[in-house]
């Protein structure tokens, strides 16, 4: 055979990953889990999708039980975004709780969870935070087996370039916490950045490229993937998914909340936790609380498909500018927020002009990449930068909320420590620092130093 | 967005930045509970999905604070004042 | 060691001049301009007003506007601040406005604050187009109107003069003295598709006014 | 062989005389390495089309063949790599790409060769390759996901290939103000300008593509006794003649955005500036991107004709219906010898009559539906055709292109025609996008069963075929009312004229989404390969809203966005789902309208000019003394000073500093920030912005300052000087210049109102040098002579005034950075360069030196003065041991929140300074503390190095940091753990003062 008649077929092993690749081992797979565990789902599976293929994949079921409400739960759950699908999810299999409904104004994923840059990453600095996404981390390592479900956890790598001495000797500072704590760090100089990216500017740079500061266990996540897998995973535990139920109102009795009012009607439960990121404030109001949150919206942005040639995340550390090339080959990239209160899902061309600029100074290669389309989503900037997973001060009503920019990362944690919590009623350890009454006592959590001013955290 | 500057005119957005719920006002720092009373004008938002008194500065204008009242939904400017009665008015 | 006078630096001075052969846009550097900041004190803004006025024959202009009367301009730049000009170059013209209303108003000089070009020439509006955020046209934006805004990334004060002889339209732009070169830079890539000169002095082929 | 001749070999599908290409100019161009020939007006699919070239591309999933779908932007299929090297394009569409000479395409997604594609044995596995087959797969070993699934999907992903190179091309903005804009220049946009513009109204009016007239250019319409395409070309030369109007052709307008109180709002807009020629002419940009601000806005965007879902419909050959017209009767092009029509609406039929009348035999029209007017029925009769009414395609075969279809009559018989283009008409969806970027929903039109604008964003109003009336006579109609509408709305006066008469025409239109019957792949969305059964996949597995439907299939998230196919699947969902296509809704829209060059964005915003460069007026002077510049915010500063021969930067910054603190030496200190402070009320002002007291301060003095932000934490250091009862100068640092004046414009304006302060930034009047060194006086008393007397007494430490000096106005402080006698002197900054000189002059006979702002830091840590390093927002005036200065006389910004006891907690880290045990031992900023013996965890960490300089006076390294309980731990031991810089260094804790801790050089 000829050498190139050869390398065709090896492409086409390569390529058709599908019929080769997994076909090999499918068999392998299946046989596992077979003896490993009987479910009420069909497994997903590639033995059961090749088995599925003979039959024109009529045998699929819902992902999920597209559930109505009952009258009562022992835990709701509004929001129906990663973080409360998760908590859902953890309850359940973590707790054993799992008379829960998880209440969704929309379709699941509408919110957040369905709309960001899918960044995952553990290289945070202060002691408060550290743990907590390292724990993050940890659960996205292991998600696909816990879900039964390829949410594409992919460590590609997270490199922050830094452009001065200065901003060298912060991100070093950075570095050594996470060391300190397990987490993998590596400091790179410009020859190293050179290395791993060799189409940056490094010749006529405004700010020149000095370093980076590399986590290679960070990387992407599908997001919807992750919204749709708990959900599977939750429901197939017990849990009530009930989309279109938007919470208009909290039920009181003797000065505790013991319910919710719903356009579907009035669910009552002992304990109820609040996930609703950029909507946090406006269902806290329903309760009488005011929170030291802003909503603010960020803009993202996808190119046209294009062949993979951006290994990792790269973030640029003298503008406002960060970006990753997904599976389907599109650039998903991003900034900073517009900068004013919102709830529009939207921003203004200013942000985008200033996102483009910094992509032109870091990677001028990408100039003639086509943005396909932006769009924006509504952050729950606390006053801090930080999270809060707490109590509230109302007996029955616990809130996760106050994630900003970063709260993709945290899904499977942020669920783990809210199941906790309300399952509990005691904080989990990695989340200690999470609390409400920190801004009134001063412990705050503050990364960028930026002070009481959400939209430049 | 365009925001109307009552000195300059209406300008673009990327003329101003933003600073927030115009509701601040600094407490009696000598009252008794001038901490719990600091704590709540910083850090506690209304936030509201709606119209929203807001604060803005003309950085690259007239270097003027304004209150814009602007509708969080939709992103509608209502209404744009100066914060108080200009001083030697 | 022998007290000999410092010696004024222009910031536009040295500033290369991109290869774009053509009249489309002709600026001229406004070295000689002695400029200072008026902020009128608290509660003065009436005898302020009416000082300025018998010293200086101008009406202050309490928005946006320019009004000049001899060698002297106020250009509103601010509720109730204005930039002040003369033409005759003197470190003293700080000094004189002090002395006239220094008790109405807080004074600073800024004759080495701001870099300023007199602009002008057939294709000025559509370069300007590139870099200001401002509705320049004849009919909205007038004679002896300013503006405070930013023009691509750089601070900048404009406002307009008379028309010059040839129909062109002249302006005039302040920015900040440490920033002329990147202002530079970006006003001669704007101007390049239509041909861009500098005159060393207002009388040579610019509109003087 | 003439080379009338070659073309006609060259291109054998190109009809003679029609159309509106110019064919006095044949373009030569590359496609997949063979040559062709075009003409001047055609794009690359038109010119591509003469060439009887029909395969062009091969799709995502399945890389099945694809040829030209369309005429226009809203093309899926036809996408290639356009020119080469850095200025390579991928995707783009050959249906708007214009022909120019030389132009180069290659096809994508195929390997090696287009016509044999291995990647076509992927369709051995289409049955695996379902929606969200990944979801359920690559899950086990874990390990393997990293190692050969991803990678492996990686390698598949993506269409075509980057440069990867940087764009070559230049790019720009522009801002445009008008007070009508108008969206498409079809009938109804020319129509709408017309009419705005005879009102004397300022109008612009875009166009993506680069002919005006829209539908005009492709039909053959009349109106008013002649062409319309005639009638466009008329208008444009009318519009021509208006001063007040802007034609932009080749602008998209991409995105609608916010307005503001007056109505007037905010649009993006991208102009092809020279995308038509093989490289931008000198001074020319690629292209410009318009920021445009119009009162009002006619949206005349036009529609989009829909595909209809059967098996094989994605097979080169099956052409909608109106791009089969365009080619024909605007590129004078016949896609195809043996032609047949599936149509579900009237105007279908067009294609057939058209293709007919130029000679193309149409061998059947299928109508799906069973009833259509007699109308077409007579005027079928005049071209031999067979006509089924209520028959479908069901099928359409051929390997590389289209050879046969098969066809179910209204009986259920099967029948097969042999053919080579089949046109498709699934009717129109107005093309609603840029009325939705808002905000607003559109609404389902059951007359025409599509969506249709609803909810307008304020001041835009829809005509024509956008708005969903389909008719000419409508798009004119609407279009002239629109645009007077709108004229009238922003002040001037519109005479009415009377319609125009023109050719009628049928607009009946019947859905059918999809064919039941089909037995082979029917395509949903072509580009991403989403067929019925994955649509139906979706719907079984419960991802039954339209957005999880996108999401979970990809349909609608290829590079056309699912303008003209979205709708097919939604309706597919609806009927498996059994609701209502208007129960389902949209998806949102986004910009941009189609996609748009991530450097259009950036504009002249690259490489050396992402930002403005700040350089102070001794930047000159000190280019000329060798100075190694670094960025500082915006500004440049200088970081030393190499003399001839020197190259170490550790001692060319050691000689620096040495000779300061040995004779003299001067730095450049401007771009430290200064506001001049005035008025009555000036001195309690500065009293309630810092935490310490400036009411107190004697007049000709200075004094430093601490600026808190309310939540108590250090915002920003500085000094204030007294130079009048009055008036302040406040210096800032050179980083929080602009935040500390907008602080304080906040405090006057908002917070105190009532105070009579006047504040201005006079940063950029002064040009200001720091004099440092036991000789500082010496060079002073030289250089100013007996404009001011500088003796001890006369001038003390914290000294300042100002003074008449060789002509100009100076002042001179007497502080000091380094710990030094030192003095600043400040000049108008056009006398900067020359007062440099003068300085170095005048300390020639000390040995001055000038030095860098590592000196400057390296003396700064050997006094223990704090800067960002320390000051980084998280610290407490406590924390960097200036608790002192935290007055308990008055009330001041971040007073009281700095007692909550988190700030107060004594465990806090404080201030401490650390030399290394071992004296040779270098030091590393952000290395952590641990006590020695103690693992390195989190739990004990003990602070952090803020700050690391080579003392030279010491001769080794030392540091600043904040330590838990710093101060009492003097003496200790501690490790300085940096595991990032691969070290640990053995430090002890001393005070964070190592040089003159008494300070006896200051006042010397
Ligand atoms: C553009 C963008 C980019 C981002 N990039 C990243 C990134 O790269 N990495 C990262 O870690 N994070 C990122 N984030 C942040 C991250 O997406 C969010 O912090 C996170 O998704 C929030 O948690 P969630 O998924 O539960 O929120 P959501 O998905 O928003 O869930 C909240 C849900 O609550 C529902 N809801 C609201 N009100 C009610 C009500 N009254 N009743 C019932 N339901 C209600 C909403 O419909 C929504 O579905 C990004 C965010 C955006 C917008
Ligand atoms: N008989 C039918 O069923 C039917 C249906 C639809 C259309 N039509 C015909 O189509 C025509 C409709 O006229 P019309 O003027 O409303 O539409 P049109 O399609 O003739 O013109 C629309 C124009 O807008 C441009 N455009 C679209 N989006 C743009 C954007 N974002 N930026 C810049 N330009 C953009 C297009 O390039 C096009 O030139 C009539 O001639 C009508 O006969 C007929
Ligand atoms: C990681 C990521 C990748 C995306 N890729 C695409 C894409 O390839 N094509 C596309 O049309 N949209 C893509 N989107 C954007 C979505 O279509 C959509 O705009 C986004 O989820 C927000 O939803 P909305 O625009 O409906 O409000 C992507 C979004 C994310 C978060
Ligand atoms: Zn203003």
């Amino acid at each position: 055979m000829s050498v190139d008649a050869a390398k065709c077929i090896f492409d086409i092993a390569e390529i058709q990953f599908v019929g080769r690749a997994v076909a090999i081992i499918g068999g392998t797979i299946c046989r596992l889990y077979h003896s490993a565990e009987a479910v009420a789902l069909m497994h997903y599976s590639i033995f059961n999708l090749m088995r599925q293929a003979l039959s024109g994949h009529r045998g699929w079921g819902p992902a999920w039980r597209d559930a109505t409400p009952k009258s009562t739960y022992d835990v709701v759950i509004i929001g129906g975004g990663g973080h409360g699908l998760a908590t859902a999810h953890y309850l359940a299999k973590v707790h054993g709780i799992s008379n829960v409904a998880v209440l969704e104004r929309g379709w699941i994923g509408s919110g957040n969870a369905g709309r960001n840059t899918t960044i995952i990453r553990s290289n945070y600095l202060l002691p408060g935070n550290n743990p907590f996404y390292e724990w993050s981390m940890k659960l996205w390592e292991g998600l696909e087996q816990d879900l039964n479900y390829n949410a594409m956890v992919s460590q590609r790598g997270v490199l922050n370039i830094y452009h001065s001495d200065a901003q060298r000797d912060t991100y070093a500072r950075r570095g050594n916490a996470m060391r300190m704590h397990g987490v993998d760090a590596e400091l790179l100089d410009a020859a190293g950045v050179r290395r791993m990216l060799p189409f940056l500017d490094y010749e006529s740079a405004r700010f020149p490229i000095h370093g980076g500061l590399l986590q290679r266990r960070g990387g992407t996540a599908r997001h919807d993937a992750v919204v749709w897998g708990f959900a599977r995973a939750a429901s197939d535990r017990g849990v009530d998914i009930i989309q279109n139920c938007e919470v208009t109102g909290f039920i009181r009795a003797a000065g505790r909340i013991v319910g919710v009012e719903t356009t579907r009607g009035a669910i009552r439960a002992s304990k109820i936790g609040m996930a609703v990121a950029g909507s946090s404030s406006r269902v806290a109001a329903l309760a009488g609380l005011t929170l030291p949150i802003e909503s603010h919206v960020l803009q993202a942005f996808v190119s046209e498909a294009i062949k993979p040639f951006i290994a990792g995340v790269v973030t640029f550390g003298a503008g406002h500018f960060y970006i990753s090339q997904s599976d389907k080959g599109g650039l998903v990239f991003g900034g900073d927020l517009d900068g004013y209160n919102s709830y529009a899902q939207r921003g203004n061309l200013p942000t985008v002009e200033d996102v483009c600029e910094g992509a032109m100074a870091l990677m001028p290669a990408i100039g003639r990449v086509r943005v396909l389309r932006s769009w924006g989503g509504v952050m729950d900037m606390s006053m801090d930068g930080s999270p809060i997973i707490d109590r509230t001060g109302i007996e029955g009503l616990y809130l996760n909320a106050g994630w900003c920019y970063g709260g993709f990362k945290a899904t499977p944690a942020s669920g783990w420590c809210f199941a906790h919590l309300l399952a509990r009623d005691e904080s989990h350890e990695v989340a200690r620092a999470y609390r409400l009454d920190r801004f009134a006592s001063g412990h705050l959590i503050d990364e960028r130093g930026v002070g009481a001013q959400p939209n430049l955290h | 967005m365009r925001i109307q500057c009552p000195y300059c005119g209406e300008r673009d957005l990327s003329e101003f930045a933003y600073h927030g719920d115009a509701a601040f006002r600094r407490p009696d720092p000598d009252a008794p509970d001038a901490a719990a009373r600091f704590f709540e004008a910083l850090y506690l938002r209304e936030n509201p999905a709606g119209p929203h008194e807001e604060l803005w500065y003309h950085a690259s204008g007239c270097r003027s604070w304004l209150r814009v009242t602007r509708n969080t939904r939709t992103h509608e400017i209502l209404a744009v004042s100066f914060p108080k009665p200009s001083a030697s008015a | 060691m022998a007290d000999d006078a410092l010696t004024a630096r222009a910031p536009f001075g040295g500033l290369a001049i991109s290869a774009a052969p053509g009249n489309g846009v002709r600026v001229a550097e406004r070295g000689g301009l002695a400029l200072a900041t008026v902020h009128v004190r608290r509660g003065q803004i009436t005898a302020l007003t009416e000082r300025v006025r018998a010293r200086f024959g101008i009406e202050l202009p309490p928005g946006p506007h320019r009004r000049v009367a001899g060698d002297v301009a106020f250009a509103g730049i601010a509720p109730e601040a204005w930039l002040a000009s003369s033409e005759e170059d003197s470190n003293g013209f700080a000094r004189s406005l002090e002395a006239a209303i220094g008790d109405l108003a807080s004074v600073a000089d800024q004759s080495s604050g701001y870099a300023v070009l007199r602009m002008t020439g057939p294709k000025l509006r559509e370069t300007l187009a590139k870099i200001l955020p401002l509705d320049l046209h004849p009919r909205v934006f007038l004679p002896g109107d300013v503006a405070s805004t930013i023009a691509s990334h750089v601070g900048a004060t404009l406002w307009r003069l008379e028309d010059g002889a040839d129909g062109s339209p002249v302006f005039e732009i302040a920015v900040f003295r440490s920033l002329a070169g990147s202002f530079w830079h970006c006003l001669a890539s704007s101007a390049a598709e239509f041909g861009f000169a500098r005159r060393e002095t207002l009388s040579s082929g610019m509109p003087n006014q | 062989m003439n080379a009338r001749e070659q073309q006609e070999v060259a291109q054998p599908n190109r009809l003679a005389g029609a159309g509106r290409i110019d064919r006095s100019r044949p373009l030569s161009f590359r496609f997949d390495g063979r040559r062709y020939t075009g003409f001047a007006g055609d794009t690359l699919a038109s010119a591509l089309l003469a060439a009887n070239v029909r395969l062009v591309g091969r799709s995502f999933k399945y890389h099945r063949p694809r040829g030209i779908l369309t005429a226009g932007s809203e093309e899926p299929n036809a996408l290639v790599e356009l020119r080469d090297g850095a200025r390579r394009e991928a995707n783009t569409r050959a249906t708007v790409a214009e022909l120019y000479d030389g132009l180069d395409a290659r096809s994508q997604n195929r390997w090696p060769s287009l016509a044999l594609d291995v990647g076509a044995a992927s369709s051995l596995f289409a049955p695996l390759l379902v929606a969200g087959f990944y979801y359920k797969t690559f899950m086990w070993p874990a390990a393997l996901w990293e190692k050969l699934y991803e990678p492996a999907i990686r390698r598949a992903a993506g269409l075509g290939r980057a440069s990867q190179e940087a764009d070559p091309d230049s790019y720009e903005k522009a801002h445009a103000f008008c007070d009508v804009l108008i969206v498409g220049a079809g009938p109804a946009g020319l129509a709408a300008a017309s009419a705005a513009a005879s009102a004397g109204a300022r109008v612009i009016l875009c166009d993506e593509d680069f002919l005006l007239g829209g539908r005009l250019n492709s039909e053959r319409f009349e109106i008013d006794g002649m062409r319309g395409a005639s009638w466009a070309q008329q208008v444009e030369a009318e519009l021509r003649s208006h001063p007040e109007v802007r034609i932009l052709r080749r602008t998209t307008v991409f995105g609608t955005y916010d307005g503001g109180l007056s109505g007037a709002r905010s649009f993006g807009a991208l102009e092809r500036v020279a995308d038509h020629v093989p490289i931008p002419p000198a001074h020319q940009p690629r292209q410009r991107l318009w920021k445009i601000v119009a009162k009002r806005t006619v949206l005349t965007a036009g529609a989009v004709e829909r595909p209809i879902v059967f098996g094989g419909n994605d097979r080169p050959g099956v052409m909608m219906a109106s791009a089969v017209r365009t080619y024909l009767n605007r590129f004078g092009v016949v896609p195809g010898r043996r032609a047949a029509l599936f149509t579900t609406s009237d105007d279908g039929w067009k294609a057939a009559f058209d293709l007919a009348a130029v000679g193309v035999r149409v061998v059947a029209i299928i109508d799906a539906r069973r009833e259509v007017a007699p109308a077409l029925l007579a005027a079928a009769e005049h071209i031999e055709t067979q006509v089924l009414c209520g028959a479908q395609v069901v099928d359409a075969h051929g390997a590389r292109g289209l050879d046969r279809i098969t066809v179910r009559d209204h009986a259920g018989e099967r029948v097969q025609f042999r053919v080579d283009v089949l046109a498709v008409s699934g009717g129109w969806n107005p093309s609603v996008a840029l009325s939705t970027h808002v905000g607003g929903r559109p609404r389902w039109a059951d007359t025409i069963a599509a969506f249709v604008p609803d909810g307008m964003p304020r001041g835009m109003v829809v005509a024509g075929a956008a708005g969903g009336s389909f008719t000419l006579a409508d798009a004119l109609r609407e279009g002239a009312a629109a645009g007077a509408e709108a004229a009238q709305a922003t002040g001037f006066t519109t005479v009415p004229r009377p319609d125009l008469p023109v050719s009628d025409e049928l607009t009946a239109v019947v859905p059918l989404w999809s064919v039941e019957a089909s037995e082979s792949k029917a395509f949903v969305d072509f580009q991403h390969d989403v067929t019925c059964e994955d649509v139906a996949l979706a719907a079984r597995e419960g991802f039954r809203s339209v957005e999880h439907l996108k999401r979970y299939t990809t349909l609608g998230m290829a590079t056309d966005q699912g303008r003209a196919s979205s709708i097919n699947g939604h309706a597919i969902m609806a009927a498996l789902t059994e609701r209502a296509i208007p129960e389902l809704g949209t998806t949102t829209s986004r910009p941009p309208y189609t996609p748009v060059a991530l450097a259009a964005f950036a504009g002249i915003h690259r490489g050396k000019h992402f930002k403005p460069t700040r350089l102070t007026s001794g930047h000159a002077w000190a280019e000329a003394r060798g100075a190694t510049f670094m960025e500082s915010g915006d500004w440049l500063r200088a970081q030393w000073f190499a003399a001839p021969g020197e190259t170490d930067w550790l001692s060319i910054v050691s000689r620096e500093v040495k000779t300061v603190r040995s004779g003299v030496g001067v730095c450049d200190v401007s771009t430290l920030g200064k506001i001049d402070i005035q008025g009555q009320g000036a001195a309690s002002f500065l009293d309630r912005v810092y935490s310490n007291l400036f009411s107190t301060l004697p007049i000709g003095r200075v004094r430093y300052g601490l600026m808190l932000r309310e939540d108590g934490l250090v915002m920003d250091d500085g000094t204030s000087a007294r130079l009048a009862p009055r008036h302040y100068i406040m210096s800032t640092t050179t980083a929080n210049a602009a935040k500390v004046m907008r602080h304080l414009e906040h405090a006057r304006q908002v917070l105190w109102p009532e105070l009579d302060v006047q504040i201005v930034s006079v940063t950029e009047q002064w040009a200001q040098y720091a004099i440092a060194g036991p000789n500082a006086r010496h060079l002073l008393e030289r250089l100013l002579g007996d404009a001011i007397d500088v003796s001890n007494s006369a001038f003390p430490y914290l000294a300042c005034a100002e003074f008449a000096w060789r002509g100009v106005t100076a002042r001179l402080f007497r502080i000091s950075f380094s710990g030094e006698l030192a003095y600043e002197l400040a000049v108008p900054a056009r006398f900067g360069d020359s007062a440099i000189r003068a300085i170095l002059s005048a300390g020639e006979p000390f040995g001055v030196v000038p030095y860098g702002i590592e000196a400057l830091s390296v003396m700064r840590i050997e006094k223990g003065h704090v800067t960002g390093n320390e000051l980084n927002g998280t610290t407490t005036a406590a924390d960097v041991g200036l608790g002192r200065m935290m007055s308990t006389k008055k009330d001041f910004i971040g007073r009281v929140l700095a007692q909550r006891p988190g700030l107060a907690d004594p465990d806090r880290p404080q201030l401490i300074g650390i030399r290394p045990v071992d004296p040779s031992a270098r030091l590393y900023g952000g290395a952590h503390f641990l006590k020695l013996g103690e693992e390195a965890t989190l739990a004990n960490d003990q602070g952090y190095v803020t700050s690391v300089a080579f003392s030279p006076m010491l001769g080794h390294w030392i540091g600043l940091g904040l330590l838990v309980r710093g101060r009492e731990r003097r003496g200790e031991r501690l490790r300085a753990h940096s595991p990032v810089r691969g070290g640990e260094v053995e430090v002890e804790v001393v005070a964070p003062v190592f040089f003159d801790p008494d300070g006896a050089r200051l006042h010397g």
